[in-house]
């Protein structure tokens, strides 16, 4: 890893109200790094990586993109910058075909008579062709509505779209969840390829045994702060799982008193 | 089998429970009013009345698709009306139209500058801005109105704009269509339509993925006002008359037919035609009652049952097309 | 219940209502009658509406072979008002009555109208534009608003000067409708009078809603205490004020101390209010003849042929102490003596 | 434990009382002597007692996330059902008759909301065209004068009348206030009322009947509208069909004045009354200003919005999401 990181966090401090979401996090992220983001549900991961793709703008703190220090936050710069992401609860829109959805905030357009008007034949064709790649039901077509598809065949559009797009970075928030084992496997595949092609891979999970095996460098957060920062080939599965349980342990103490 | 492929249309189209319901009124008030109801002159007048209804309906269903709501649009209407006959007498109706449109979009900005500024629902907002604009409507009316007299209406301009008929049909109800069809290419086939969409389907979701969903939501208030303020000078120049009260009560009326035409007041699903076709409604019902002589206070109380009646027969309409 | 069985049910409730609401759908086909059409602003709101009505029932029992119809504005709208006569007009009726409430509104349908053959009778307020110039209707039947306000102040001035009730200082016109051109004129007719007195003058809107209009009137009766003639431009209104001015304590009845109450119209609430000396005066514009006579006028213009060469005034006429009963006998026989009581809100 | 100061500050109403103490300050300054009298401040608290009573119930109706537009059409249905209802039922059998034709508004309107899965915003807008259409049916335009055996009734007179001065309405209001406070924070259906306004689906989840809540909060709701018409003309019996015409506007803006959320789930009963004191008051002084008195519906609009704001970043200080 040589040079500066291409995503570089310095003391960051985030409040919602008088909630301490973020509590004082520096990190420094690579290209060509499959990173497993760690922790217990509420541990800030989900937070912190929003502020990464700019839905959160931190209280205080320093976040640099390649070299440059971010000064506005807003998802349209994140996704400009070459940062996708995949998110977990949000990114579909339930009343929009899957088309629609696929190519949302950079709709592909011919000009007639200088109007905008969306290319469909590409959006059609394009989203297709990827739902296909990650196993959608023959019967679903790119004009169907996102509100008819299973758990797991919204992942599949996130993922696919995210894929689509790839830049320089793809965050995946909870990538596996509601998918089946053969489709789990293939996710995983997916994180490692993009690795390979020289992208940061950003990969959150509360499932430490199965990033493990992906990932080179495991980050573990736990109540708004970084309790962890170590290469997988440094420490064990065990090992950082205790690590996990100690930081639980402690955080049930301080509530006790 | 022809019940399941009836219901997969229901399913898709929100806007097919409002063109039932007006071919059966259409065919019943035809069949029911012995040549009262249906003839050209009052289908002329319907359309008319539909025009400038229509078009502050379909600026409504806009904002409604993003998940808020203008019930201002009363007001502004008026305020277009005044400008609009105003400016008209003094200036050319060309430049008035203007004015009066640009109030209706200065009006929508207000409205969608203070919504997405301080994240304040917009019922709140718009109400306020309601009493705003109707209390200076009011207070810029004191003691006379605006009119023109009928002998000194001519011109293109003037005919162009609501005061005049081309083959019998109020000139408003060109700007109507004009407008349906601009608007739905822009919201069925633009970037921006897409992303409208998507603000009132899911604003987190959309916000993730980059979509300036306060942009977005401002300007469905710009366009709900200029097309408001359009009616409003439409409404005028088609009366060649303005008062304070023009208007009144008319966002009622737009809220109801964009709910009629199966627009979902969560936002995310709006269908302009069915915004349309609920306002056509709501002026040929009061039309029939008028032509067959029923005595005026039964107006309000049917208008307060039918919104409801057919807003429930909507409901239960898709209820038993989204079952299996 | 199923679907099936909802919608069976709203369509039985819906035809239900409908049947319900529609009068004498069948008389409409008999061929041989005439039909007229009476196009009003005086609506469901306004109890004044009740005059046309009885009177046009009265004319159905004289001249059976017409049917005449009353429609209404539910409130004060000229934008509502103008849709209705238009689609009144598209029913082809034989005869048209209509209160010309804008002249530049009225006349392009009207116009309309009475080229293809429509007669127009206007009722209630004419076209003020001279001879030639305005709408071409048979005739107006009805009064003047300007003057109804002049005529009330001029009669109150007159009982200045007998001693009756003192002279005014300040007069306040309280108005229900802000965008009513009628009620504004009167207000001017009255304001014309006073200010030519040396009283102030004020219009003051205090809406129709009772409660409101009370706590309206209450407020600026204690703001401006110079205050001591209150114009009510409506009938039913003029309680209220009576009522504030009462609860205030400054004696709004007849006579020389206090508050002195004018109002219009010549309903049981106004003929009451002055025989039991509340108002000192009130006028009546002839309702019931504007409802009867435009109707006379039509049917007489369409099988003979009749014009009349001049409008026909039936009012503003001063109701005042004197001729209150008469007046009072008057309106009896009209609405009936149980009605008239029920209706006398004192 | 809160200090009461604290308790203050956090509390939904907080905003309302900046207001009044502002407006009382301001008004202070330029009328002094036309706003301290007896006579003013009898006036304005009548009617805002009025306005306080149908202003609670949209309070209510807002907390569980819903809005009411039908209040002002309730209010005068019920007040001419009173007047109506009296010669052939007593003043008492017409003030029950007529509470329950509101209430009976209110749980219709509540069913179709909740049963019919529709928007309350265009249920109630039904009700408000209806309920009024209801009036000018039903008495022809004028409505019916209460005979002076009426007027002195025990009965009239405890709702109308007067007690050491002072309205009846006043005592009323403030007595329905503590009440309703008591209900809505102190017992179990009130606990249920903020939950189903706050979060409806956890609250069904922990078992709570939102669908139940609702319709008995509508029905609530349309009661006080209903009280609030029957306590206007027992004082003054001369109505006519346009009593409670508008009445809607005011009593959402004094609800929202005075601190409820339409997010739901927030609300307070006393903002809600000093939102209609605001509300009243700014009549008053506005109409002893000398201005034009069209310009208070604009000054209610401009006040609204004020409101609506600063209530809003007052609850974001406080660490509530809205």
């Amino acid at each position: 890893m040589s040079g500066t990181p291409l995503i570089q966090v310095k003391n960051l401090q985030l409040y919602f109200g008088a909630f301490h979401a973020l509590k004082n996090v520096s990190l420094d992220f690579n290209a060509g790094e499959l990173i497993g983001l760690v922790g217990d549900n509420g541990a800030g991961k989900t937070t912190l990586i929003r502020v990464l793709c700019g839905i959160h703008k931190p209280t205080s703190g320093e976040v640099w993109f390649n070299g440059e220090r971010v000064e506005k936050f807003h998802p349209k710069l994140a996704i400009d910058q070459g940062i996708e992401t995949i998110q977990q609860s949000v990114g579909l829109c339930d009343n929009l075909s899957i088309a629609r959805n696929f190519y949302l905030g950079r709709e592909p357009v011919r000009r007639i008579f200088g109007i905008p008007i969306l290319d469909f034949k590409k959006m059609r064709e394009m989203s297709t062709r990827v739902i296909r790649e990650f196993g959608l039901r023959d019967n679903v077509s790119a004009d169907d509505e996102v509100e008819r598809l299973s758990g797991g065949e919204r992942q599949s559009v996130k993922i696919g779209r995210a894929v689509e797009f790839k830049n320089r970075v793809v965050i995946m928030d909870e990538p596996t969840n509601h998918l089946s084992v053969r489709e789990r496997e293939h996710v995983n595949e997916l994180a490692v390829a993009l690795k390979e092609q020289g992208l940061l891979v950003i990969y959150i999970t509360h499932d430490i045994f199965q990033v493990h095996k992906l990932a080179d460098r495991i980050i573990i957060m736990e109540n708004g702060e970084k309790i962890e920062d170590a290469a997988t080939s440094a420490m064990t599965a065990d090992a950082l799982e205790e690590v996990i349980r100690q930081g639980g342990r402690k955080v049930e103490k301080r509530e006790a008193v | 089998m022809a019940a399941q492929g009836f219901k997969r249309l229901v399913r898709r189209h929100s806007e097919i429970g409002i063109f039932l319901i007006a071919g059966l009124l259409v065919v019943f008030f035809a069949t029911s009013s012995d040549g009262r109801w249906a003839n050209l002159y009052n289908f002329a007048t319907i359309l008319q009345v539909t025009a400038t209804l229509g078009l502050m309906t379909l600026g409504v269903a806009l904002v409604i698709g993003t998940g808020e709501i203008d019930i201002s649009v009363g007001s502004t209407f008026g305020m277009g009306a005044l400008v609009y006959l105003w400016l008209a007498l003094r200036i050319d109706p060309a430049i008035a139209m203007l004015a009066a449109v640009t109030v209706g979009g200065l009006i929508g900005a207000f409205n969608g500058w203070l919504i997405t500024k301080t994240g304040t629902p917009s019922l709140i907002i718009t109400l306020g801005s309601l009493m705003i604009f109707r209390g200076i409507a009011i207070a810029l009316t004191d003691g006379f109105s605006f009119s023109i007299p009928y002998a000194a209406r001519g011109g293109f301009t003037y005919w162009l704009f609501g005061g005049g008929d081309i083959l019998g049909f109020n000139t408003g109800l060109i700007w109507l269509l004009v407008s349906l069809v601009v608007l739905m290419i822009l919201l069925r086939a633009t970037p921006f339509g897409n992303r409208l969409l998507a603000v009132g389907g899911s604003a987190a979701s959309a916000h993730s993925r980059g979509v300036r969903v306060d942009r977005i939501k401002f300007s469905a208030f710009v366009i709900c006002g200029l097309l408001a303020g359009l009616a409003g000078g439409l409404e005028a120049g088609k009366l060649g008359f303005a008062d304070g009260s023009m208007g009144r009560l008319m966002e009622l009326q737009a809220i109801a037919s964009c709910v009629l035409g199966g627009c979902l007041l969560a936002g995310g699903r709006v269908s302009l035609p069915g915004a349309l076709m609920g306002a056509f409604v709501l002026s040929s019902i009061q039309s029939y009652l008028v032509v067959m002589g029923v005595r005026p206070q039964w107006f309000i109380l049917t208008l307060g049952v039918i919104v409801v009646a057919a807003a429930l027969g909507d409901r239960l309409l898709r209820q038993w097309a989204v079952k299996r | 219940m199923t679907f099936k069985g909802w919608i069976l049910a709203a369509t039985a409730l819906a035809t239900t209502a409908l049947t319900a609401t529609l009068p004498d759908a069948a008389m409409a086909q008999d061929g041989e009658k005439l039909r007229f059409v009476v196009v009003s602003h005086i609506g469901s709101n306004d109890p004044n509406m009740n005059w046309l009505t009885m009177a046009m029932e009265e004319f159905g029992k004289k001249y059976p072979d017409v049917e005449a119809e009353y429609i209404s504005t539910n409130n004060y709208s000229i934008q509502e008002h103008v849709r209705l006569l238009e689609q009144a007009i598209a029913t082809r009726p034989d005869g048209i009555a209509v209160p010309i409430v804008s002249p530049d509104a009225f006349e392009g349908p009207l116009r309309r109208a009475i080229e293809s053959g429509i007669p127009v009778v206007a009722f209630n307020i004419a076209d003020g534009r001279p001879e030639g110039e305005r709408i071409p209707y048979v005739t107006y039947v009805g009064g003047d608003e300007l003057l109804t306000g002049r005529k009330l102040g001029e009669y109150a001035l007159s009982q200045v000067e007998a001693g009756v009730v003192p002279a005014p200082t300040r007069v306040v016109c309280a108005s229900h409708d802000s965008a009513h051109e009628g009620l504004k004129k009167r207000c001017a007719g009255m304001r014309e009078v006073m200010e030519a007195s040396g009283a102030k003058f004020d219009e003051l809107f205090i809406g129709a809603e009772p409660a409101t209009a009370r706590n309206t009137l209450q407020s600026y009766l204690s703001a401006n205490t110079d205050t001591n003639y209150i114009f009510t431009v409506a009938g039913w209104s003029a309680p209220w004020a009576w009522g504030v001015a009462n609860e205030m304590g400054l004696s709004p009845d007849v006579d020389m101390e206090g508050v002195t109450v004018l109002t219009v119209d010549e309903g049981p609430v106004s003929i009451e209010g002055v025989r039991q000396g509340h108002v000192l005066a009130t006028n009546s514009q002839g309702f019931w003849l504007q409802g009867y006579a435009p109707l006379e006028w039509l049917y007489w213009n369409v099988k003979h042929g009749y014009a009349p060469q001049q409008d026909i005034l039936t009012g503003p006429i001063i109701i005042t102490k004197e001729n209150a009963d008469k007046w009072s006998d008057l309106v009896r026989s009209v609405f009936g003596e149980e009605a008239y009581n029920q209706q006398n809100t004192w | 434990m809160q200090t009461p100061l604290q308790a203050l500050v956090r509390s939904q109403s907080f905003g309302a009382v900046i207001g009044v103490v502002l407006m009382l300050a301001v008004f202070s300054i330029v009328d002094f002597s036309g706003w301290w009298r007896s006579q003013t401040l009898a006036n304005v608290a009548h009617f805002s007692a009025i306005l306080g009573l149908v202003a609670m119930g949209q309070a209510l109706v807002i907390i569980t996330k819903e809005i009411d537009l039908s209040v002002g059409s309730v209010y005068g249905l019920t007040g001419v059902a009173f007047i109506t209802f009296e010669p052939q039922y007593g003043v008492g059998g017409a003030i029950i008759l007529a509470l329950l034709i509101a209430a009976l508004v209110g749980a219709v309107q509540g069913l179709l909301v909740v049963k019919g899965k529709l928007p309350s915003m265009i249920v109630t807008l039904g009700g408000l065209f209806a309920a009024r259409g209801l009036i000018y049916v039903w008495t022809g335009g004028s409505v019916n004068n209460f005979s002076q055996a009426a007027r002195i009734n025990p009965l009239t007179r405890l709702f109308g009348g007067e007690l050491f001065g002072i309205e009846a309405a006043i005592f009323w209001m403030i007595g329905l206030c503590i009440a309703l406070n008591i209900m809505l924070w102190g017992t179990r259906f009130g606990n249920r009322l903020l939950a189903t306004g706050g979060a409806q689906d956890s609250a069904e989840s922990r078992g709570v009947r939102s669908d139940h809540v609702k319709i008995a909060t509508f029905t609530l709701c349309a009661l006080l509208a209903g009280f609030a018409g029957i306590v206007t003309l027992a004082d003054k019996p001369q109505t006519h069909v346009t009593l409670g015409d508008l009445m809607e506007l005011e009593a959402i803006a004094a609800a929202v004045i005075g601190g409820c959320l339409l997010s739901g789930g927030r609300g307070s009963l006393v903002g809600a009354v000093l939102g209609a004191f605001i509300i009243t008051s700014f009549r008053y002084e506005l109409i002893a200003l000398g201005a034009p008195s069209s310009w208070f519906i604009t000054f209610v609009g401009v006040v609204l919005i004020v409101a609506v704001i600063f209530n809003q970043s007052l609850a974001r200080r406080a660490g509530h999401s809205v």
